[in-house]
């Protein structure tokens, strides 16, 4: 089979997960139900010929669920099922504008390259020259890391302000002093 | 041409999510949905038929590559994700816990 | 085991020589991160699992007691610092921040790419330590939830 | 050369605090102020040291379409400036504001993101390093809105997170069209190959407009902005509304859509209907508040709509008006966030109506804000009558009358609701039993400084200093294909 039509059948399986996920009620099967379309994402990234990104996005995937699970499954959210009213006029007109941007978009997908077809005037540079000069066998890994470590830097230090945020934003109360304590 | 416009379909099932939806989490998840179509669009941009993954090996000769550099950009960009991710359920855990109650509706101390 | 935080023993007694084969592993994957599919990310976030797998088996008491979680934040903290460092040097070496000032060695070999391997490593350790921490804090939260209104 | 320490020096210093946090808060204080000082002195440098020229600076010692350049412009060392002298006052500011909320190491070590984020924004010359950088500066700041502590600013922090989220996929998409399109990420090749596509740049823009327009607030996208900026504790909302929505929205809308696209007039076009949209509906909106913070983040949002509408116009007076009106809006926004902030930690309120005659107790205050309100309401002498006249007068000229009267009646409406400020917290006959003595020297000297410049700031109109201040800058938005040549030129 060629490889558009498998890429189609995940992305079919990824769309009909993401709204299952949405609109099923109990909190458990949508985080799963996430979970899954996050792995086929990693599926279409080794289709796509991506190995990195289909390792860290495999392990990210699993660690986000694990992230929510923890976070969200505890006994207490449970008490009530609250299924607030859905307003149906909202929805209505919510997915008929999003409708109208998907048939007035579909122009500017004719005028991209086609898929399979890309111009790559860049990536022949660093497909020619980018293993002598910067002596790395995989080259996703000389351009992170020596072409563009300016973003990689960046990335570590968004990494860093996230961590630095949820912890600044989870500050437990002491229960003796009464006063926000940094707890780590 | 058909899987990005089914790609940009994902999107706006995510974006769909986002503006419907009255639940804190049901909002983190659609907004993760989004993350994962703009990483799969940089992909998509990048693929190149009949071309393998752009590490060298010592043996094989060498091949047409697909492009690296949008895969170093999803590369960040999936870290970017999993940042506000830990963010926002760190919010929203904060939010249950002064208002118990994770629906948006009932969450409504400020106008505008 | 005299807590009787965590799971049962099998799940003690099996994590107990995972978590060094996973921990193996992640070394392995960062340390051929300019090599093969990998790298400082991935290789950082199955340490982070590893530390996970510990966390979820044994409690939360026991990793109080087998990590010193400070340290954790000056790691984090340290191998960020080098990164700039690292940069700073190759202002120094060659003039452009962040320029890979090292010899590039021969290509396939482990030890060869100049600083390339070197940030995969300060990636790797950050990584790990910064996504264990996250769930470490989440967890935290919910010891004395509910304090308030 | 200089640029990269714009990003080197704040990461370290919020490194280095993290690293060595302690119980006290000295040491936080002293490395950030240190570096925020540093980094102000380096800016003037920069700033004077360029006289119109260009630079481009390589990072990781390759050449520009493989690696990521920083571009040393007028433009961006004129915001350079802005950031560093607002972060310098906002964090002599925090340090007595912070210590009645909760002082941490934390706090200072997130204001330093804050800075490093912003700085590495307007800095760079390649499309996706700005998002990367984007991301850096509204972490720190979802998280700086929440610092607080309260259910309120949780709530505000979830609403700026979702959103801020949201414009960022949207921009992730547009900068992978882009790519597709141009097969480069450095602006000025993307700048070189865009504009003969007619058909992706409109879809591409349309995406960029949405989402740096979200960033900067623009009138229908504006939902989270008064939320956020009034929650964020007082220094963070000067940050917030005098730099944040310019350095990630303002200051990319221009380079994208000048000096990059081109300047495209279906976009200059929107530019005016949403400019002139969010001055007349922001105006009323903030006539009808209480709340003295949010009153100020509305009138934040009218602000960003006069400078929208100059951009549109597009004729050089008219950018020269935008220009300096982003300068003015800078200062006395941050003033005016200031005053609320040391009202609040006076008296505990920031309810007007539970305000009343504090121009006895708070005498600095109540001179700063007067300042402050006369400048944001355009009356001569102060900065923001000369930037708000420019642009009026500028629109006449292009011939947009109608324009012209939205941004007097603005202007009006801008006057009425800050003489309500100053009605109901000034002036009244409610007795407080307060001194100024809570309110600690750093915040009187802030203010005191800033507003000071909001006096002096006009001479850079005369003529001598404006040929070398001001028209650089106006020269480097408007000959838009100045800026591919420059660039690419010095290869």
């Amino acid at each position: 089979m060629p490889i558009e039509t498998w890429l189609i059948f995940i992305l079919g399986f990824m769309i009909v997960g993401s709204i299952m996920a949405l609109e099923i009620k109990d909190l458990l099967s949508s985080i799963i139900a996430i979970g899954i379309v996050g792995l086929a994402l990693s599926v279409a990234f080794l289709f796509l010929q991506a190995p990195d990104l289909a390792i860290v996005q495999f392990l990210f995937e699993i660690f986000a669920i694990i992230i929510l699970i923890l976070a969200f499954l505890k006994k207490e959210y449970h008490k009530k099922d609250d299924p607030s009213n859905t307003n149906k006029i909202l929805t209505l007109v919510t997915v008929i504008t999003l409708g109208a941007i998907l048939f007035f978009s579909i122009d500017v997908f004719k005028a991209l390259p086609a898929f399979g077809e890309p111009y790559m005037n860049t990536a022949k540079y660093y497909l020619e020259n980018g293993a002598t000069e910067t002596g790395s066998a995989n080259l996703v890994s000389a351009i992170i890391l020596d072409y563009r470590a300016y973003d990689t830097l960046g990335e570590v230090t968004v990494l860093f302000t996230a961590i630095l945020g949820a912890l600044t934003i989870i500050r437990i109360k002491k229960k003796s002093s009464g006063t926000e304590e940094d707890v780590v | 041409m058909i899987l990005y416009i089914l790609c940009f379909i994902l999107l706006l099932v995510g974006l769909y999510g986002v503006l419907t939806k009255k639940d804190l989490i049901k909002i983190i998840l659609s907004l993760s949905i989004m993350g994962y179509a703009a990483n799969l669009f940089l992909i998509l941009f990048a693929y190149k038929n009949d071309a393998i993954f752009p590490i060298l090996s010592e043996s094989a000769v060498q091949e047409a590559m697909v492009d690296p550099l949008p895969q170093a950009l999803v590369l960040t960009s999936i870290v970017i994700e999993l940042g506000i991710t830990a963010m926002l359920v760190a919010l929203a855990v904060r939010l249950y816990q002064k208002y118990k109650t994770f629906d948006i509706t009932k969450i409504r101390s400020l106008s505008g | 085991m005299k807590s009787q935080e965590g799971m049962t023993i099998i799940v003690k007694t099996v994590t107990r020589i995972s978590v060094w084969l996973i921990f193996v592993y992640g070394i392995y994957i960062i340390f051929h991160g300019h090599l093969t599919p990998g790298g400082g990310f991935g290789g950082g976030v199955i340490i982070a699992l590893g530390f996970l797998n510990v966390f979820l088996a044994y409690g939360k008491e026991y990793i109080k007691k087998w990590l010193n979680i400070g340290l954790l934040h000056d790691l984090e903290a340290t191998s960020a610092i080098l990164f700039v460092g690292i940069g700073i040097i190759g202002i120094a070496m060659t003039g452009g921040f962040l320029a890979n000032f090292l010899s590039k060695g021969t290509l396939f070999r482990l030890f060869s790419a100049g600083t390339i391997p070197l940030l995969n490593i300060l990636i790797g350790a950050k990584v790990g330590v910064a996504l264990f921490l996250v769930v470490w804090s989440l967890s935290l939260f919910h010891i004395d939830e509910g304090g308030e209104q | 050369m200089i640029l990269p320490y714009f990003i080197i020096i704040p990461l370290l210093a919020a490194f280095l605090i993290t690293l060595f946090s302690r119980e006290k808060d000295y040491w936080s204080i002293t490395v950030s102020t240190i570096a925020s000082a540093t980094m102000l002195v380096l800016s003037i440098v920069c700033f004077i040291t360029l006289k119109g020229e260009t630079f481009i600076y390589n990072l990781s010692g390759w050449k520009i379409p493989f690696t990521i350049c920083l571009v040393r412009d007028s433009l961006s060392c004129f915001m350079i400036v802005i950031i560093q002298l607002i972060s310098f006052t906002s964090l002599l500011f925090s340090v007595n504001y912070i210590r009645h909320i909760s002082s941490s190491w934390k706090y200072y070590s997130l204001f330093m993101f804050l800075v490093a984020g912003m700085n590495g924004v307007v800095s760079t010359g390649d499309i996706f390093n700005l998002f990367v950088f984007m991301e850096i500066a509204l972490f720190a700041a979802y998280a700086l809105v929440s610092y607080g502590g309260k259910a309120f600013e949780f709530e505000a922090a979830f609403k700026y997170a979702v959103i801020g989220s949201i414009s960022s996929t949207l921009i992730l998409v547009g900068i992978g069209i882009t790519y597709s399109a141009t097969s480069s990420l450095t602006l000025a090749h993307i700048a070189q190959v865009l504009p003969q596509k007619p058909d992706i740049l409109v879809w591409v823009g349309v995406l960029f407009l949405v989402g740096f327009g979200i960033k900067a607030a623009i009138m229908p996208f504006h939902a989270w902005l008064p939320d956020a900026h009034s929650s964020a504790p007082a220094p963070i909302s000067s940050m917030l509304s005098g730099v944040l929505i310019k350095a990630l929205g303002i200051y990319v809308l221009i380079r994208l859509f000048f000096n990059v696209f081109g300047a495209p007039p279906v976009f200059m076009n929107i530019f005016m209907v949403l400019g002139a949209a969010s001055i007349i509906i922001a105006s009323f909106l903030a006539i009808g508040q209480w709340d003295m913070k949010r009153l100020l983040a509305y009138s934040s949002i009218s602000q960003i709509g006069f400078i929208l509408l100059a951009l549109g116009i597009s004729t050089k007076l008219a950018i020269l008006g935008a220009v300096f009106h982003i300068f003015n809006h800078a200062i006395f926004k941050s003033l005016l966030f200031y005053n609320a902030g040391s009202i609040e930690m006076a008296i505990g309120t920031r309810d007007l109506r539970e305000m009343g005659n504090l121009k006895s107790v708070l005498p600095v205050t109540y001179s700063t804000s007067l300042i402050g309100t006369l400048s944001v309401s355009g009356l001569p002498p102060f900065n923001g009558f000369f930037s708000k006249l420019i642009i009026i007068v500028a629109c006449v000229q292009a011939g947009y009358i109608t324009y012209a009267t939205i941004a007097i009646i603005g202007s009006l409406l801008t006057l009425a609701y800050f003489l309500k400020v100053q009605r109901y917290a000034f002036h009244g006959d409610k007795l407080f039993d307060v001194s100024e003595k809570s309110i600690g020297g750093g915040m009187k000297f802030a203010m005191l400084f800033l507003a000071l410049l909001c006096v002096v700031t006009g001479v850079l109109l005369i003529p001598a200093l404006r040929q070398s201040m001001l028209d650089p800058i106006v020269d480097t938005i408007f000959n838009k294909t100045e800026y591919i040549k420059l660039v690419l030129g010095s290869l």
